[in-house]
């Protein structure tokens, strides 16, 4: 243990959660490899923590969506890394009870309003949540978490339009990685500044770099600051994809050359430098942090795999709510049909 | 109980809604300032403000998805496509989002809103506003479904699904708003997710929805005149469909149709005769007979338009032919 | 007869396609009223002649798709009063042997590809319009015209994104009419400023002075140019819908001081009475022309009432390609039933 | 003939087709430089270009969309939907707009284009991504809709589809593309449009398509095991559907099962089941049953997953007491 003084504990708190999200992100991988994993539709955010700047800007009972590969944000907003893994596994102590996945998590309490498997699917749900809030002046906002893939989707700028129109306590937060699955932002966008796309619908608009988790700090809480008022935002975060799309995806369309050059852009590697370099923690304190990181991410994959998968009968919950009548399963129409068959 | 009109009759469901709710939004193109593109919504926004009767921008996927917001955040919002035919816009909101949040979620995040919206022919209003997509929602497990055929079900229907913790598509048709009749606030023709049984007849069931509803009443007086009594049963609650009534009335007369406005192929009515085919297949004396929109886009002109759908002309046919085995003329 | 030198022949017949739409949608009315339109659903285009200055502004073999209220811009294309007017009366003679009516025109020679009843619906087509052309290079370039409330669907932003990243010739012409049934467009608009958004997707935006034809075929001429070159356009024709949305609606949502000012920018008006000023054209030439146009559209009135609707049997043909199975008709299946039932 | 798989054959049709055609493009979200989320289009991007290899941003209803306006001037466009279950945004552009015009336009405007998507679980891939959707396509005139089975087929209804006038819905599943088989280009199993008998029977008739063929097919094998023949039909073109093979069969056996993955609520085992019900009533012994998936989203989990849709242990049972009058153990 080591007496540096932490001149900005928020800094040092950022780095930490941004190591836990490396942390998860890698154990999924090895979930994946242990063969534990419900399906390979798994997207790690690597390369993509300085979201955090912005989980961190927000505050309890905030609202948000998120996009497919949204693991990071969840974590950022206090998500439980046991009931997260347990959920990507497929297991019953999942976040859904295995019925949703690593594209399909949620947490209620959280105010996470869902992850969503569909590029744009979740953004609008942040306009609804944003109503709530203005009709009642409760002074939470809601945020929705995209990749630049979701910038193609006419529903953002719908959302948008509705939001700047309505002054909804609302942030759009684009995560630029650069590609979405195969296609590099500049061969699916016809112009490459997002900020001004956001800017003509009436939003305050800002880009940060994706490699600088306190630069994305900055521009958030400015940001979250106006959303809270009603005036709507979006955020852009500028960063590089280190692995693949999905855990089968070896990223044959870009160059090594890129990737590396990509990677560099690592805001975990930068925020430890800038911590050591401005003397805001010391070496063996950020290593005691990786450490722990790493040990509870072992733990949580050690959970998943250990936990038992929901029984068959579980699917037949949760279609319709607690209290009205579940779907009636084939095998009981089936043997309806017969039973009256041979009684006839 | 008062005699109103169908229109009126959703319009006070929502007034009493909003009234006992103050969770109610209503959302959707022209709700406000227009009154509704059919009038229904005339002057809520003089009386709730537009906090709560919120005119939105043309963005039906968007409309849904905020609703699906809202809802999951404690609003209970209506909203409003302006015509069915739109579902194609918003099917991914309705489909995969409103209908399997609280699924994927493992439960823990309901989406209890109300889509109001109407379809149907009568107005030539041509191929792509005359539409009756209900197949396409009965597809999708979560959501619930209502449609109602009379100005007693206008209200009860929609205010039950106002209650629904789960989200409702409820269905109106463009050709009943100015449609008259009692509206007894207090008293439900049935309860909400049941059939109601709106002719007894010992000869045969006519199961029907919606505006086939009256074609199918008209039709079963002229055939009670040639002595074939028929049994008119309104679906009323299509998803989850309380098919035990309806087990009921196909086996104690052995014959059965589904009307529907809809295109026949992959409707509602196939839905139904698979259904009651599989679970009555012993009583039945005759296959069950599936009318329903003729398998084309609905044509403007007013007498393709007519002719493309269920009269009570060809219900009474169908079903004459059905209990007497006399041939109508045109099968010939 | 007058000698009047006609500096500019194409203001004068520019002049003369507005009027002629005037004369048409009025006509339209009294269809209506006479009980002869197929349905209510028909939207004057009255106010927003001065799209001529665009639909002038293209060439034969250029295609275009409109909204719901494009009567006007298919007549400046060319259309037929005869063969439209019967078709919004839903006879066999109309352009779509009354199939489709005011809202589902089409006219394939004239390269209208088609009236759409939903807001929005035809935008992408022209984009796909817009890759035939730039594939073959034949010059050609293809219009979408929509209202300023297609500015709220998200597929007019995928489709703009696809023609500025595909360079297509293509042109995006949001004929503003301030009003989307009774929403005035700040009520529908986050931001007001709809160039600026088609900037924001890289293509090349200007707006015009709906009530000034010359200004609007000025504009329209450079993106014209741009467009087939590949540098795809944003027009907003900035105008006022004089009447009520459709056939019905008395506008109630507004006042009659705003309608009367409205109805001040009117582009009929503003041409003649700068054709005159101008010495381009002396009054007598001008009412002749007036009154040609009034006596061709009571003809096509005329035309539409006296034309027969289509034959039922029609109704089955059309839904697929002549050569292949139309669709059975329901009497024909249940005959089918039936004579099987009567033989077993 | 040579042996290849479902995947192959689907890029043979495409690249014969492009090469036969020089007006067919492709275009969809990473069908060119990534060759395809399922590695279907890989390659064709350097065999036939950028501009005929169309790489899309992820913008569904105006990739269909411009897949209309290209089909609607002279070339024939081959969209790629990645996920049928993505069809809930472009339904207005599928249903309202490729299926519409031709109709609306009274005939002069053609929309000669193919969407291509696949569907079905087997994955995990959850709620938003395993779904079967077929029905909406199939509640849809103007629409044409055919679902391979087999390798062969998965060249020859493409291929087919690629020369229709009209849109052409090809829904592939994603369990099938590495299903090894043999392909005969100059050879499909069926002229397009028809259906294929992929096994006689005396006993029975099973109706089915796309991988639940090989569910049956299995269902099958262990039936004759028992010594019972069940004559597995593949309906491939689901529509317009060919009825008068499937009406010749079930009259034949007297009973029949309709087998999809589909939700089996409005599915198009529910369609069949009416169609054939109504034209077989007759001859028919036993009800004709449904199988489907249930009536649930899809669960992540894959035991859940596979547990929602039916399996060649349910066909086999079910059969069995169809003919045997036997139930299954799960029926007590
Ligand atoms: C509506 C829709 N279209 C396509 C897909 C398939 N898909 C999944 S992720 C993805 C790329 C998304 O890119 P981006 O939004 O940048 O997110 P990233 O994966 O880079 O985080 C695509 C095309 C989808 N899931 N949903
Ligand atoms: C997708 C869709 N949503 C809603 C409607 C109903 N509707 C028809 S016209 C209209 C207003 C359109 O306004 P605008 O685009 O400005 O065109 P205008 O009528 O002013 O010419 C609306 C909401 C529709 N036809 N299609
Ligand atoms: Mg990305
Ligand atoms: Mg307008």
């Amino acid at each position: 243990m080591t007496a540096a003084p932490l001149a900005n504990a928020g800094a040092l708190a950022r780095y930490r959660m941004m190591r836990r999200i490396r942390s998860f992100e890698e154990r999924v991988g090895e979930l994946f490899l242990k063969g534990g994993s419900a399906g390979s539709m798994l997207h790690l955010s690597i390369g993509e923590e300085a979201v955090v700047g912005l989980t961190d800007a927000m505050r309890d009972g905030d609202s948000f969506t998120t996009h497919h590969r949204g693991h990071g944000v969840f974590l950022g907003r206090g998500g439980d890394p046991n009931r997260m893994m347990a959920e990507i596994a497929g297991k019953e102590d999942g976040y859904c009870r295995g019925k949703g996945g690593s594209m399909h998590i949620a947490d209620r309490a959280l105010g996470h309003l869902g992850a969503n498997a569909i590029v744009g699917g979740g953004i609008p749900h942040v306009v609804g949540a944003g109503l709530t809030y203005r009709n009642r002046g409760t002074g939470q906002i809601s945020v929705a978490f995209f990749g630049d893939g979701a910038m193609s989707q006419g529903i953002l700028y719908e959302s948008m339009n509705m939001a700047a129109l309505w002054r909804l306590p609302v942030i759009f937060c684009c995560i630029n990685n650069q590609y979405g699955m195969g296609t590099r932002v500049d061969r699916s966008a016809g112009a490459r500044d997002f900020p001004a796309r956001a800017a003509a619908f009436g939003l305050a608009a800002a880009r940060a770099d994706g490699a600088q988790v306190e630069a994305v700090h900055d521009a958030a809480r400015d940001l979250v600051a106006g959303a809270r008022e009603g005036r709507p935002g979006f955020l852009e975060i500028d960063a590089y994809r280190f692995f693949g799309h999905a855990r089968m995806d070896k990223s044959p369309y870009r160059t090594p050359e890129e990737e590396a050059e990509g990677r560099l852009r690592d805001p975990v590697a930068t925020a430890r430098a800038r911590l050591l370099a401005e003397g805001q923690a010391a070496a063996p304190d950020l290593d005691r942090i990786d450490a722990e990181a790493g040990a509870e991410m072992d733990a949580a994959l050690a959970h998943a795999l250990a936990t038992p998968p929901p029984p068959l009968s579980t699917m037949f919950q949760d279609v319709y709510a607690p209290g009205t009548p579940a779907p009636r399963p084939q095998a009981a129409r089936l043997a309806a049909i017969l039973a009256e068959e041979l009684r006839a | 109980m008062t005699d109103t009109t169908y229109r009126e009759a959703i319009r006070q469901a929502l007034l009493d809604g909003m009234e006992a709710d103050r969770s109610v939004i209503l959302m959707g193109e022209e709700v406000g300032l227009y009154g509704g593109a059919y009038g229904v919504t005339k002057g809520l926004i003089d009386l709730f403000g537009a906090d709560r009767v919120i005119d939105t921008p043309i963005s039906e996927p968007a409309i849904i998805g905020a609703a699906i917001g809202a809802a999951m955040t404690g609003l209970r919002p209506v909203a409003e496509l302006m015509y069915v035919d739109f579902a194609g816009m918003a099917m991914d909101q309705i489909a995969n989002q409103a209908a399997k949040s609280r699924y994927m979620f493992g439960g823990q995040i309901g989406v209890p809103m109300v889509l109001r919206t109407q379809g149907g022919t009568g107005r030539s209003a041509a191929a792509q506003h005359s539409q009756s997509l209900e197949a396409w929602v009965m597809h999708t497990p979560g959501l619930r479904l209502v449609m109602p055929a009379t100005v007693n079900d206008a209200y009860h229907l929609l205010r039950g699904a106002m209650e629904q913790p789960d989200p409702v598509v409820v269905i109106e048709h463009k050709g009943l708003y100015t449609l008259k009749g009692a509206l007894d606030t207090a008293r439900p023709d049935a309860p909400w997710g049941q059939p109601a049984t709106r002719r007894a007849g010992r000869d045969l069931v006519i199961l029907t929805y919606s505006r086939m509803l009256h074609e199918s009443l008209a039709a079963a007086e002229r055939l009670a005149a040639a002595g074939v009594e028929a049994e008119v049963i309104d679906l009323r609650c299509l998803n989850p469909l309380d098919e035990g009534p309806l087990v009921d009335a196909v086996r104690r007369t052995g014959r059965a149709m589904v009307v529907t406005e809809a295109v026949v192929t992959g409707s509602v009515a196939s839905e139904l005769a698979a259904k009651l085919g599989e679970l009555c297949f012993d009583w039945l004396e005759e296959p069950i007979l599936r009318l329903g929109g003729e398998d084309i886009p609905i044509p403007v002109s007013p007498a393709l338009e007519r002719g493309s759908i269920p009269s009570a002309d060809l219900i009474h046919d169908t079903a004459l032919w059905l209990v007497t085995r006399k041939a109508p003329s045109w099968a010939a």
